[in-house]
């Protein structure tokens, strides 16, 4: 046995025995992050079943500080400050599932969801399947994810599409705080697994929550009418839609702008209606183009809109290189004027 | 008493006689004639069983058969020892465990037969479906006792795993969350000293139950070819687990004696000597040597464990063969517990194409 | 230490000192799995820095036998059998790049190679980027893929869309004993880390092998000339869309079949140009639909030829499901009704 | 002698005092006063260094800097053992061995500028580029390991990583491998106390050291803030690799005296009066106290150390801050050795967008 600190030991340090903050109960304007952290506490204070793992999530309330007093609220028995090691912060919470508890994972970046793939692929996504619905694994898998704050490498990712690629997994992205609290509760309640991403860049980014969990979470939303473009994105790149529509509007370009929130399933009854109103489509994400979710769309929308499409639909997505250094990660990314080069050319203007 | 050994723990000689084995004596004091005559009935039957779904996999009933011949003690030793409350967290190979949990013999083997994923509601019997992905359901195991710990309860929670698992960074992690969080959880290795066409010696170049202590672990080495040593370390591992005194790891040293799945052909990599040299081991024998000098074993017990193990034979049998092959459609239920659109599209759309075959009376899946 | 086998007293069993057979000089008659073998003995021949590291590679040739008779030819230095350990074996693999070596590693089933995606991923697919230039990775990633075998869970997969989402690798599939042969070959002398898949279920199957390395394992090859729809695949399916071909044929319709070798990057030349001339496309594979790699290449086929386009692009794929149990896999595999239905739905027939 | 003991071997206490250490003392009887002093002036140097990064990334020069402050002699005491063919696989923090193994001061900066990934060719100074996800180097170091063996050459690698590494499956794995294989490994552990916000008891309820031998690896716990430790017992680790011995596993017990990288606030979960109490085991203290008993230490001595170390900070300031930014288009070099006809495609289309924003004089990425 070892005198060194243990994680009980942890919560007595001072300022982690703050009176428990009181749930949200109206509309209150909150950053992005602090909707996932109010969502939290109401899915912790609803179901005593839910608990959260990850690294640093406890004391320091993580990195991004979304667990920010968690802890002291809750206790170490429900917000789990884990040893570093991703495959064993899913593979257990596999284990709880089993046991009827509802684990909340915190991967702490994009970049080290990596040595947890096989927990999630070949058990996580799996289990519900192979036991005949028997055995349930309602996980929510949080993951910061995206680039554009100048971080270091594996810090910038956006993996969700080796996600939607696996049978089993529903995955989320949000990309405002109203979502981002009523998301990150519906993840939660769900007897599915849920990925569900967080825009890291827009953390800081204020918005009003009113304190309900909304529409469901598998339905995408129509964030900004338009007639003669479909603009499809998800995450952070969903304020930059905003702004191209804005943009495009001065210019005489009628641009609908769809937030997915959920990458799987894609709610294609709100895409193809846009997509037959408008019939020209761009999906814009940030990650690599060669198999991102953007060709799955894109030849989804042909099957099922062919002779609506005017021209070819267009991706405006990060290159098929790895995650570029901070220095250069402007020239990755989509932005404005990126996404609105890309709109010119669904118009047939280049 | 509960650290590593150089050589195995043994209560029970391949003689047939019993050898004192201080601190594990009191687990079994309850070992009476009778008590081990019902794990000897449960070691002929587990074999009878074993070899009749190889059979049925030579006869091309099952597709594939991962055969447990030698390791019957290690396995009904340490199941034997569970409490029902407990949940075991199996590889593929302990289909005797399934067995003494009460798993029904044909939903053993529906797995193999390649009707499912998984025989049975693992609810049911608390046993987790076999579990493919080396060393996966050790972290399993660990979360359950997680769970279990947080439930305030004292049921445990049990993985087996063999020896080639131990290399497989999921399995170290396992014991890095066990030892921290001290979960109720058993690590049961059963070291048949192969991994496929893998001797134990290019996994570890020390004792298997040598790593666990460096985690925090305590561990047993035992002999997994006999029964009472197993069910002795297990009942001790069980009790400390149920007791607030955290995991430990038990490696149960035996032998697989047969391929390592009916797809496998030993001859290509094993001496048939070290075969041979572990015959003299075997677990059923000594243990009918034990029952024999306690005037255990009659001619109407003998007559009475193999009817018995016939009787589980047939049934397997019938139940294999009896088997209804899945409803085509089948094939999309369960991926979710919720409802999804696009795969509901796939299987509306799969449903109007083999309906067309039905009308055009050529269904090529029929 | 132990007094237990060790992998050297492995290799003094008998049957393992046989004479080392010759390599290929000429052509003949070999199975697909036997092809790469001689692919793998002619690599290792022409270069010492060549190893081989796997599960059961060595005395027992692999479970598929793919490598059989290397160790007894090369000795345990150059054909390594591992601690069972994924993660490792690519791990390792990168350290031994990173001293000259060229490794080629086998996985031993589609379905365990997860354990080890975080090497392949973040560190095997990065490095070359990451050390601008200095660093190489010829790595070469065996993995036999794909169903149809009645196997058991994580054992019939078809894992390649993660990979072809992976900037940084290479990703080739082959379907015949020759392009094994060549391909293989190929694959170990490039300079960049290759996975490899070999199509488990037609390991067995017979073909002519010219002990060359024939075209660049970056082109696709067009395996049946055709005028009405270009029908692409890859792997095991390649037979399957040569049968689909002769069957349609009798129908009156002309399939172009083409086999595309290459996964990432696709080689969009030949694919292009026959779209262009069919002006109709059908792809087909076994993994999920969502996300694999013929939304991909319906995607930029879409983008590239959208005026010569007659109809939609059709995908003929594994639904998104789990691999299913073995009595159900024919349900999920793409065959040939399901490649004909697909021709059919292309050319407006139903 | 290589077994883990229970307190970290010491041969230079915290007072300054030379210790006897048995096995440990005939591997630095060359450490004359001379080679101290020089050693002395590489940890003046790379606290200075670090300090100056520290100071570059609060000034907005550097996107984030992981300070070592504290485990300067860990890191300067293991490389000072190393042969300039032996091989380096570090983790982000072992800035000071980079130093040592003469990268220059400015391409330590540039990944943390966020110019590269990487701020040097590996293979000019026999170092790895840093490696962020955690513990996956020391399987790179392995593998190049099991090369060296196959070259038949005595070059030895060494891997660093943190406490918090341990409980990553890959350190695990990479132990297994490097005990099957017998490699040429040296595994350094930095035991620091802490991985970011969690103290070291969330991985390991027992010493880190402890883990290596049931892996079959021997291991040396030692007073990582002690340079004389740190140099000797790493010099018995790499010549039991060198002579065919197989790795060995080092824990250098220290401290991490700043916070995780400057991105983090250990305020938040760090008792201030743990730091205090490893302020009096400071590394460069008490090698001081050793050299002003040896009467090395001189006004001049100081002076002209500190000149040393006020030169590399003004030298890496300068290198910092004339980096020049890479240029637009090199986001697409070195994706693969070998062309890429997709790759080239997006090459092509991105130069063209960009040159269309230089012909409208408009260029918003300028
Ligand atoms: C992750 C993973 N890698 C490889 C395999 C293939 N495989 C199946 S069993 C086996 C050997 C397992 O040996 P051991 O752990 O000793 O168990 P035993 O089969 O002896 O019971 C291997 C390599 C697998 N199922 N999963
Ligand atoms: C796979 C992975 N998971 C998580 C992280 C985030 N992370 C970076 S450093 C760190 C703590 C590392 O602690 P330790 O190994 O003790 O090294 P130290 O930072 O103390 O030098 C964590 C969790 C990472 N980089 N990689
Ligand atoms: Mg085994
Ligand atoms: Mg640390």
């Amino acid at each position: 046995m070892t005198t060194l600190m243990t994680p009980a030991a942890v919560s007595t340090l001072p300022g982690l025995t703050a009176p428990a903050p009181t749930p949200l109960t109206q509309t209150t304007t909150l950053t992005l992050g602090k909707a996932i952290n109010e969502g939290l506490r109401q899915a912790m204070l609803d179901d005593p079943k839910v608990v959260l793992l990850g690294e640093d999530i406890g004391a320091l309330g993580g990195v991004f500080r979304v667990t920010s007093d968690l802890l002291a609220q809750f206790g170490a028995r429900r917000v789990i400050d884990t040893p570093l090691a991703e495959s064993a912060i899913i593979g257990t919470a596999v284990g709880l599932a089993y046991r009827g508890y509802r684990p909340v994972c915190e991967i702490q970046f994009d970049g080290f969801i990596f040595p947890a793939f096989d927990q999630i692929v070949s058990q996580v996504a799996k289990f519900h399947y192979r036991t005949q619905g028997a055995v349930r694994m309602p996980i929510t898998i949080r993951v910061p994810f995206g680039g554009g704050i100048g971080a270091a490498e594996h810090h910038s990712e956006s993996p969700e599409a080796y996600f939607t690629h696996t049978s089993g997994l529903r995955v989320i992205a949000v990309s405002n705080a109203q979502d981002a609290y009523s998301l990150i509760r519906q993840a939660i309640a769900s007897d599915d697994p849920v990925l569900y991403f967080e825009p890291k860049r827009r953390y800081h980014v204020k918005g009003e929550v009113v304190p309900e969990i909304g529409a469901p979470m598998e339905q995408a939303v129509v964030v900004c009418p338009g007639r003669d473009v479909t603009l499809l994105t998800y995450g952070a790149l969903v304020s930059t839609a905003r702004e191209a529509a804005l943009a495009a509007f001065d210019e005489g370009v009628s641009i609908e702008v769809i937030d997915l929130r959920s990458l799987s399933p894609v709610d294609y009854a709100v895409v193809e209606a846009s997509v037959r109103k408008t019939g020209r489509l761009v999906v814009t994400h940030e990650a690599a183009q060669s198999g991102g979710l953007g060709g799955e769309i894109i030849a989804t929308v042909t099957e099922r809109c062919f002779s609506y499409l005017e021209s070819a639909p267009v991706r405006v997505t990060g290159f098929d290189v790895p995650y570029p250094p901070a220095k250069l990660e402007s020239h990755h990314l989509p932005d404005l004027d990126r996404i609105l080069d890309g709109v010119d050319r669904v118009m047939g203007r280049r | 008493m509960i650290d590593s050994s150089p050589r195995p723990v043994q209560l029970l000689s391949p003689d047939g006689e019993r050898m004192p084995a201080g601190d594990f004596d009191p687990w079994v004091e309850d070992l009476d004639g009778p008590a081990l005559l019902a794990l000897y009935r449960d070691l002929v039957v587990v074999r009878r069983i074993d070899t009749e779904a190889t059979a049925l996999q030579r006869q091309g009933e099952l597709g594939l058969w991962p055969p447990l011949l030698g390791q019957e003690a290690a396995q009904v030793g340490s199941a034997r020892a569970l409490r029902s409350d407990d949940f075991v967290f199996p590889s593929y190979r302990e289909n005797a465990v399934a067995y003494c949990r009460g798993v029904n013999l044909t939903d053993i083997v529906t797995v193999w037969r390649g009707n499912t994923q998984s025989g049975w509601d693992p609810y049911t019997v608390n046993v987790a479906t076999p579990a493919i992905i080396i060393g996966a359901q050790t972290l399993h195991a660990t979360g359950w006792a997680l769970g279990a710990q947080r439930d305030d309860v004292d049921s445990v929670a049990i993985t087996y795993f063999g020896d080639g698992a131990t290399s497989e960074g999921d399995v170290n992690e396992a014991m890095v969350f066990a030892a921290s969080f001290q979960a109720p959880v058993v690590f049961f290795c059963q070291n048949n000293h192969w991994a496929i066409s893998e001797p134990v010696g290019v996994q570890a170049h020390r004792n298997i139950a040598d790593r666990a202590p460096g985690f925090g672990i305590p561990s047993l080495r035992i002999d997994g070819n006999d029964m009472i040593a197993v069910l002795a370390a297990t009942r001790i591992a069980l009790d400390r687990a149920r007791t607030g005194g955290g995991p430990t790891f038990i490696e149960a040293v035996t032998y697989r004696m047969g391929p390592h799945t009916t797809a496998d052909d030993p001859t290509r990599y094993r001496d048939p000597a070290e075969l041979a040299e572990w015959k003299t081991r075997d677990p059923l024998l000594r243990l009918h040597r034990l029952l024999t000098a306690l005037g255990e074993i009659t001619p109407e017990v003998e007559a009475a464990t193999q009817a018995l193990a016939d009787a589980a034979a047939v049934e397997l049998r019938a139940g294999c063969i009896g088997m209804p092959d899945p409803e085509p459609l089948s094939v999309f239920d369960h991926v979710y517990a919720t409802p999804n659109a696009t795969l509901e599209r796939q299987r509306t759309d799969y449903a109007g194409y083999l309906t067309s075959f039905d009308s055009s009376e050529q269904n090529p899946k029929a």
